[in-house]
């Protein structure tokens, strides 16, 4: 090899039919949301598999995938997907957390590579632009299955949320979702950073809500649980909120039973072939592995239809409905929503030993989000 | 001649640069009082706190000095001091937050029986002030304080650093008066411009001056010989007739 | 009332727990001079210790004496790993003050990191006996017993370092260190000891702060001895470097004010109005509330 | 304050005869070039760097480390130059990295006018908030800037308005930008940007230690009453200082940016004030060069060390080593205490040491 | 010139420095002895503002100075030396006096210019060293020179400043016993000049003896006298007070 050449060089992505095709995925193995990027390339593999039928190949072509690590900072995810599409990746999936989605989405616009956003659950990701797809949930979606619990005309509900963007969205989806058909929605609002919880425990109580929609995430979940539970909130009023990984089920102990989850995801609340086929690479299905499979799904359609045209991809993926561990998943060609069943669920038990079982489950168009303008 | 209790050959010290001590050499006898004169400024403190191993850590120390066949140099202050080597810090420094009881408590060494009752008959403001704060007592009790710490236990030597320093006339008597005492079994070396009180104790000098020894003999001797005095000192033995 | 008065009382749990970090912090920098960054590490050790006693140790469990002998275990875990911290890292580097700090630092990148290899990003549950997760009606307000525990050791903790420091001699010899430490070797005591040993008090209360966290947190994860870490070090700061005493004022107005302004003014401002107290505190009294005065 | 005794660097020594003394001054201009001809080379270094030199990835991570010397250096002018001791440069970064981001993404304000902007209001602030802050000194000052910078973080993760984007960062909106600025085949123009910043940033800090005022600094760092008795005014002089440095930081925001195309809030916490810290003792403070050494190294070591966790090499230990070592942030931490007790001044006092060992086993003539 | 009414400084209840009349004439060198601890130093740092008074005026030129920060006072010309040498440990012996140098002429805030081009900087920086005869040692790092080379150094950093009123603490400290003469020429050098004031705290009686216009002695704070050399030595009181107490 010369030792000399251009600055602006990148590997081109081979046109050759029967050439590997690199895929990668650029998401969280080490940092605080590494057992959130375990359970997706678990899933990932798992899906992959599935897809390909145990081959590894779309047609004659293997999936070469290439793993990195982001351990949840953007600009790492950034170096990374740089690299890799450098080095000619067309596809790139994976980002764990919303910074990280929000951040790599217009790296794969600008450079006209497919990107499948994974468990990161901002609204953003949808509609960020014509490359980026999903293969997780969004808030949205949790709103909207929390309010499946009430019928809101006429109701009083307080939203109880971090402060920030996560909260932000969750606020002003509730504000819109239930809100707009006929409750008083009003908020309560916390420093993410808060280790002490009374004070907002003791506002939401004043506010004598109807229901009360809870969103948080991060270590400090459990404390907020008990307070709640300890000033009495749980049991005066219908909570919601999002079931978390298995791992955060014995935190919520005692409160656990007077909570009513809307889910994402959890062991058994599906009983696809996918589902099945999870279960039987992983053992116990958790939140995110379904994320991981169905990207795994959208990579294989994506270089069955696509072959190495990035723009056949996007078109092969806008609209497609698929089989995957959560039941009937479609893609909106609109804004690449990922419209898919959502799911109401108790949480039983005690210790360390919990079982979450399924109340009711949403389809796919029941929890649809509104659909928005592609941004680019 | 005696073999000394104390030998002290050479030794210079450098503190962050300046040449404090420039190669000074002398003995402690190893009974009586050994006087360490000079001016202020001269490097007396410094002598001491070399001895003791309390030269500050941007200092230099060389030379030797040994106790019996001991070095003394490079070994912690803690454990030559646990050794039998008594230290009165010039300036007292007593612990002015800790209470008179606690400060003795605190220089009780283990394994040994503190001799509370011989530092109470030396000083029996001492024991009635027990739950007063150090830091609350006038300067001729801390003084006392500060001698009575080391005396509680039993020494091989001890080094006192001008323990009349800013006391009373009739303090530094009464300090006087236990130092000698002190003296009949322990020996001492002792940093005193209090030349009527050199008068009093001691048996042999020491001079420094500009970082070296300038004169070392019996002290009376040094005393009575106008000429040295004054160019040594710079004071007339006249005015350390009374 | 009722408000106030929960608020209060939480708000004196919050206390409670930056005292209980705060004050190993404190003595620490008082004695030793070192601005000690790997504090949040001795923590985490007390916390997962605890953790894994309850899980695995036989006789210690979650309810009863067995959460007091997991909790104990937890204690002398941190206590374990404070006294090596200071033999094998700080105790080479006596009088150079700066290094020592850095070491710190490094310390707590990689120690923390050491916790989450081990054991883990995601919080674990923490065992804990049934009665700390329910209330106690005061006054018509429903207080947390994780809160109350907290301040019960808080009290304890400060009782039992003020009694120590007052009553034993090694206390006298660390209250008079902080005073003149080179006049304490002069007596014959060998300081250095003294520092070990306030690492290990330090290190003690940091890991019973990680244990009674864990409590009133319900769970353990290995960043949390980083984040209470910083309002920590706010409290020593306000409440002068060395002063166990001045320590507890500042985090019982820290609690406070945090408690109050984040109910009654818009959430985060209680954060803000911490950061402001230490800055206008700083600007009036650089050297605290009550400044380094012994221990006394 | 004894935490201010930054060891200076080793007075430099006597200068050597020969070849070597007269290259001396053009090195760091050989060096410049080297870097700025170095993307057109297709070396690989495997192990070293994932793809050939001139590859996107590379790149990447090449102008991340430049972009990170240049910041150290900067802050050194604080630490190691004139002996403060600030727990929040952080903020000034931050400031520079969302201000831009902010005029440009919410504004939509093109890319030199927030950078102008940002840069000036990066500066404005580090001259109020400093203009405060130096009323103390020692760890008092340590621990206002640190409130200070506390206080950004919480704004920022707030999210006031929808601004900032909180804790899911705000990606930067690239529509207005040039092209030259956008897409990986660029990438390299940005690595020529931070070149660029890293070049001005030594070459300011150069400037201004030489000058009148850079010698009132070395006075300051090294007996402030000193400085005072002789009639200038440490309060000014330190104040500049601060400002300037704070002033650079933000410009390092306004390139660092660009390069990775959005805001995230972990720049805005004092753990980006003590990686600086630790950048700069890693490579020795007060040099020209530890510093800037020390910030590439860190970076490098921080975006490598993910790769080399997950590496089979790492993976293959028994679970005891390998656990600890897949932790980025474990090896980096023990690296920086090892670096503390075995290179005392830094990585730059290798150097003479270095020199001093091949002279010494060179045969005499 | 220089004038101190009641000047005092306490901390909590004791005087440390306690209420002190001084009157200093240009072309007067003061001689300021006492014991270890009389607060001679602590009434510099009140003179030159390291500390405040908590009572008391200083006047310099009729001016009230005494709420004025160091480096204010310095301008108006009063310079000092310390009793531990503070020079610039890690510049050159030549920076040094630069430095000082460059404080004098207004304390340029140039930020751009090399401070090694400016000529008349060097130039009178030489001229300060060449006169306390350090100009070989130009090169060497402060903080590697020996004791007596930095008290030197410090007296050039004084001369540089070209102050009208010079307070010397105790310059003889820790100098070997050969390198005083020269360094009493040196000081010696520096009288004789009508418009300047010189106050100099020293042990070394002879040299005070020998440079000294007056002698002002302090004890525990005070001023206890302050006259001709002959009337000060005679005077029983500093006798005891000085040179040792009776029984
Ligand atoms: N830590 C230090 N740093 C710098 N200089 C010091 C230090 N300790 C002492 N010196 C200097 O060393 C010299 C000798 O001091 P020392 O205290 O030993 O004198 P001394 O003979 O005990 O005087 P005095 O009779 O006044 O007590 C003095 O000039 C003093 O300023
Ligand atoms: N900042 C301070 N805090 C408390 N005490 C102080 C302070 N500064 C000085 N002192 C005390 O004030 C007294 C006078 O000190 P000062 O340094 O002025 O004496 P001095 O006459 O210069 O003595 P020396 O000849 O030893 O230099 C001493 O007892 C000293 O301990
Ligand atoms: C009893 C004393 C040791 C307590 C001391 N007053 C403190 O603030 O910590
Ligand atoms: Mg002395
Ligand atoms: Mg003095």
């Amino acid at each position: 090899a010369t030792a000399c050449g251009s600055p602006q060089d990148t590997a081109t992505g081979g046109g050759d039919s029967a050439a590997p095709v690199k895929v990668g995925l650029v998401y969280s193995q080490s940092g605080a949301l590494a057992s959130y990027g375990k359970q997706y390339i678990e899933g990932f593999k798992a899906g992959l598999d599935y897809a390909t039928k145990g081959t590894g190949k779309v047609g004659d072509r293997t999936i070469e995938l290439t793993e990195a690590d982001d351990a949840g900072d953007p600009a790492k995810a950034v170096s990374a997907a740089k690299d890799l599409i450098g080095k000619g990746t067309k596809i790139i999936a994976g980002s764990t957390a919303s910074g990280v989605a929000l951040q790599v989405a217009p790296i794969a616009a600008q450079n006209k590579v497919l990107f499948i956003s994974g468990p990161a659950a901002t609204d953003a990701v949808t509609g960020a632009n014509k490359y980026t797809f999903r293969s997780g949930r969004q808030s949205y979606q949790d709103v909207v299955t929390a309010r499946s619990f009430i019928e809101p005309a006429g109701k009083k509900v307080v939203v109880f949320a971090q402060d920030g963007a996560f909260g932000d969205a969750n606020e002003a989806a509730v504000k819109t979702v239930i809100g707009g058909a006929g409750a008083t929605v009003s908020s309560v609002r916390a420093p993410a950073s808060a280790t002490e919880f009374t004070p907002f425990a003791s506002q939401i109580k004043a506010a004598k809500p109807d229901l009360l929609f809870v969103a948080w995430a991060g270590t400090t979940a459990p404390a907020m649980w008990q307070t709640l539970d300890q000033q009495g909130v749980l049991s005066s009023t219908t909570v919601v909120t999002g079931l978390d990984i298995r791992a955060s089920w014995p935190t919520f102990g005692a409160a656990g039973a007077k909570i009513s989850f809307l889910s994402h995801y959890f062991d058994g609340a599906s009983d696809t072939e996918a589902s099945k086929a999870l279960k039987a690479k992983v053992n116990t299905i958790d939140l995110f592995h379904p994320d991981g499979f169905a990207a795994a799904q959208m990579v294989v359609r994506a270089v069955q239809e696509g072959g190495d045209d990035v723009d056949k991809m996007v078109t092969a993926l806008e609209g497609w409905s698929f089989d995957g561990v959560k039941g009937k998943m479609t893609i909106r060609a609109a804004d690449h929503a990922l419209l898919q069943p959502m799911f109401q669920a108790k949480l039983t038990g005690s210790g360390t030993d919990f079982t979450a079982t399924a109340q009711k489950s949403l389809t796919g168009d029941e929890s649809a989000p509104p659909a928005v303008a592609m941004k680019g | 001649m005696v073999e000394p209790i104390l030998s002290v050959e050479e030794l210079s010290v450098r503190i962050s640069g300046l040449h404090i001590l420039q190669g000074v050499s002398f003995t402690v006898a190893p009974t009586g009082v050994t006087v360490l004169l000079g001016r202020n400024g001269v490097g007396k403190t410094t002598t001491l706190r070399a001895i003791v191993g309390l030269t500050p850590p941007a200092g230099e120390v060389r030379g030797s000095i040994r106790m019996g066949a001991q070095s003394l140099l490079a070994r912690p202050t803690h454990r030559l001091v646990r050794g039998g080597l008594g230290y009165v810090p010039e300036d007292r420094c007593v612990f002015a937050g800790l209470t008179v009881a606690e400060n003795l408590r605190l220089a009780e060494r283990r394994g040994t029986s503190p001799a509370y009752d011989k530092v109470f008959a030396l000083f029996p403001e001492l024991d009635r002030r027990g739950r007063q704060r150090a830091g609350s007592l006038s300067g001729g009790q801390q003084q006392m304080l500060a001698i009575g710490r080391v005396l509680l236990n039993d020494n091989r030597l001890l080094l006192v650093d001008e323990p009349t320093k800013g006391l009373a006339p009739k303090v530094v008597t009464e300090v006087a008066e236990v130092l000698e005492r002190v003296a009949e079994s322990v020996p001492v070396l002792l940093v005193e411009q209090n030349l009527a009180v050199v008068r009093r104790l001691a048996r042999d000098a020491v001079v420094l001056a500009a970082g070296k020894v300038a004169w070392t003999g019996d002290a009376r001797e040094l005393l009575l010989e106008t000429a040295l005095t004054k160019s040594l000192l710079g004071v007339g033995s006249a005015e350390v007739k009374h | 009332m009722g408000t106030v008065i929960l608020l209060a009382l939480t708000g004196l749990g919050l206390a409670a727990l930056y005292f209980l970090v705060a004050s190993g912090l404190s003595l620490v920098f008082g004695l030793a001079d070192v601005l000690n960054f790997a504090h949040g590490l001795f923590l985490g050790v007390g916390a997962y210790g605890t953790w894994w006693a309850a899980g695995n140790l036989p006789g210690a469990g979650p309810d009863g004496f067995g959460f007091v002998f997991a909790v104990a275990f937890g204690v002398a875990a941190g206590t374990l790993v404070a006294i090596l911290v200071e033999l094998v890292l700080i105790r080479p580097l006596y009088s150079r003050t700066i290094e020592q700090v850095l070491v710190t630092v490094g310390l707590s990148l990689a120690g923390v990191a050491l916790l989450q290899a081990t054991w883990g990003a995601d919080a674990r549950p923490f065992p804990r006996p049934d009665w700390t997760r329910q209330v106690t009606g005061i006054l018509g307000a429903q207080v947390p017993n994780g809160g109350l525990l907290l301040i019960i050791a808080a009290v304890l903790v400060l009782g039992a370092i003020l009694a120590f420091l007052r009553w034993t001699r090694y206390g006298l010899v660390i209250r008079a260190g902080v005073e003149n430490r080179e006049m304490v070797t002069a007596l014959g005591i060998d300081v250095r000891k003294a520092f070990t040993l306030v690492f290990a008090i330090g290190g003690a209360a940091a890991a019973l702060a990680g244990a009674l966290g864990g409590v009133y947190f319900g769970t353990v994860s290995p960043g949390q001895g980083g984040s209470l870490l910083i309002f920590a070090f706010i409290v020593v700061v306000i409440g002068g470097m060395g002063s166990v005493v001045g320590s507890a004022y500042a985090a019982v107005v820290v609690g406070l004010v945090q408690q109050f302004v984040n109910y009654y003014g818009t959430s985060g401002l209680g954060d803000i109005c911490v950061v402001g107290l230490l800055a206008v505190v700083l600007l009036l009294r650089p050297q605290g509330i009550a400044g380094k005065v012994a221990t006394a | 304050m004894t935490l201010l005794d930054v060891t200076p660097a080793p007075a430099p020594t006597a200068p050597r005869p020969g070849r070597v003394h007269r290259v001396r001054p053009f090195l760091p201009l050989v060096a410049l070039v080297v870097l700025a001809i170095l993307p057109y080379s297709t070396i690989s270094l495997p192990g070293i760097f994932e793809g050939p030199v001139n590859s996107p990835g590379t790149l990447q991570l090449l102008a991340i480390c430049l972009i990170f010397g240049g910041l150290a250096a900067g802050y050194d002018l604080l630490f190691g130059r004139t002996g403060m001791l600030s727990f929040g440069h952080a903020l000034y970064f931050a400031a520079g990295v969302y201000g831009t981001d902010v005029l440009i993404t919410r504004a939509g304000l093109p890319l030199w006018q927030a950078a102008l902007l940002t840069v000036t209001g990066g500066t404005i602030l580090a001259a109020l908030l400093g203009a405060v802050a130096l009323r103390t000194v020692g760890i008092a000052f340590a621990m206002v800037t640190l409130a200070f910078a506390q206080v950004g973080a919480i704004l920022v993760a707030r999210d006031f308005g929808g601004l900032t984007g909180g804790e899911e960062g705000l990606p930067l909106d690239v529509s207005g930008l040039p092209a030259g600025l956008v897409g990986v085949t660029n990438t390299v123009n940005l690595y020529w940007l931070a070149l660029a910043y890293l070049t001005l940033v030594v070459f300011v800090v150069h400037r201004v230690s030489g000058s009148p005022t850079g010698r009132v600094l070395a006075g300051l760092r090294d007996d402030e009453r000193r400085i005072g008795v002789l009639g200038l005014d440490p309060y000014r002089y330190k104040l500049v200082a601060f400002t300037l440095a704070g002033g650079l930081a933000s410009a390092g925001g306004v390139v660092y940016v660009l390069i990775v195309g959005g805001a995230s809030p972990h720049i805005t916490s004092s753990e980006l004030t003590l990686s600086l810290l630790v950048m700069v003792v890693l490579g020795g403070p007060g040099t020209r060069w530890g510093p800037v050494l020390g910030g590439v190294l860190y970076m490098y070591l921080d975006h490598r060390l993910t790769a080399f966790g997950t590496s089979d090499a790492v993976d293959n230990l028994p679970a005891v080593l390998s656990r600890p070592l897949s932790q980025p942030l474990f090896v980096l931490g023990t690296v920086f205490i090892l670096a503390v007790y075995f290179f005392p001044g830094g990585l730059t006092s290798l150097a003479p040491r270095l020199s001093h060992l091949t002279r010494s086993l060179r045969p005499r003539p | 010139m220089l004038a101190t009414r009641g000047l005092t400084w306490r901390i909590g209840e004791v005087a440390i420095v306690d209420s002190v009349y001084l009157d200093v004439a240009p072309g007067e060198f003061l001689g300021v002895i006492g014991p270890n601890g009389a607060g001679k130093t602590s009434l510099f740092n009140l003179i030159t503002g390291l500390r405040r008074a908590t009572e008391g005026r200083i006047t310099l030129d009729g001016q009230n100075i005494g709420e004025l920060p160091p480096h204010r006072r310095a301008r108006l010309g009063m310079g000092r030396t310390f009793q531990a040498s503070s020079v610039f440990g890690s510049l050159s012996v030549r920076e040094n006096v630069r430095l000082a140098v460059q404080a004098h002429r207004g304390g340029s805030m140039a930020l751009w210019r090399r401070a090694a081009a400016d000529r008349e900087v060097a130039a009178a920086a030489d001229a300060a060293l060449d006169r306390v005869g350090l100009a070989h040692r130009g090169t060497a790092l402060a903080g590697t020179l020996a004791h007596g080379e930095k008290r030197k150094l410090e007296i050039a950093l004084l001369l540089a400043g070209e102050p009208r009123v010079m307070l010397l603490d105790e310059p003889m400290a820790g100098v070997s016993a050969e390198d005083v003469p020269e360094l009493v020429a040196v000081i010696k050098s520096l009288t004789g000049d009508s418009r300047r004031a010189v106050l100099m705290v020293e042990h070394h009686m002879d040299v005070i003896l020998e440079l000294a216009d007056r002698i002002a002695v302090m004890h525990h704070g005070a001023l206890l006298a302050c006259d001709t050399p002959e009337t000060v030595m005679a005077n029983p009181t500093v006798q005891e007070a000085y040179l040792g107490e009776s029984l």
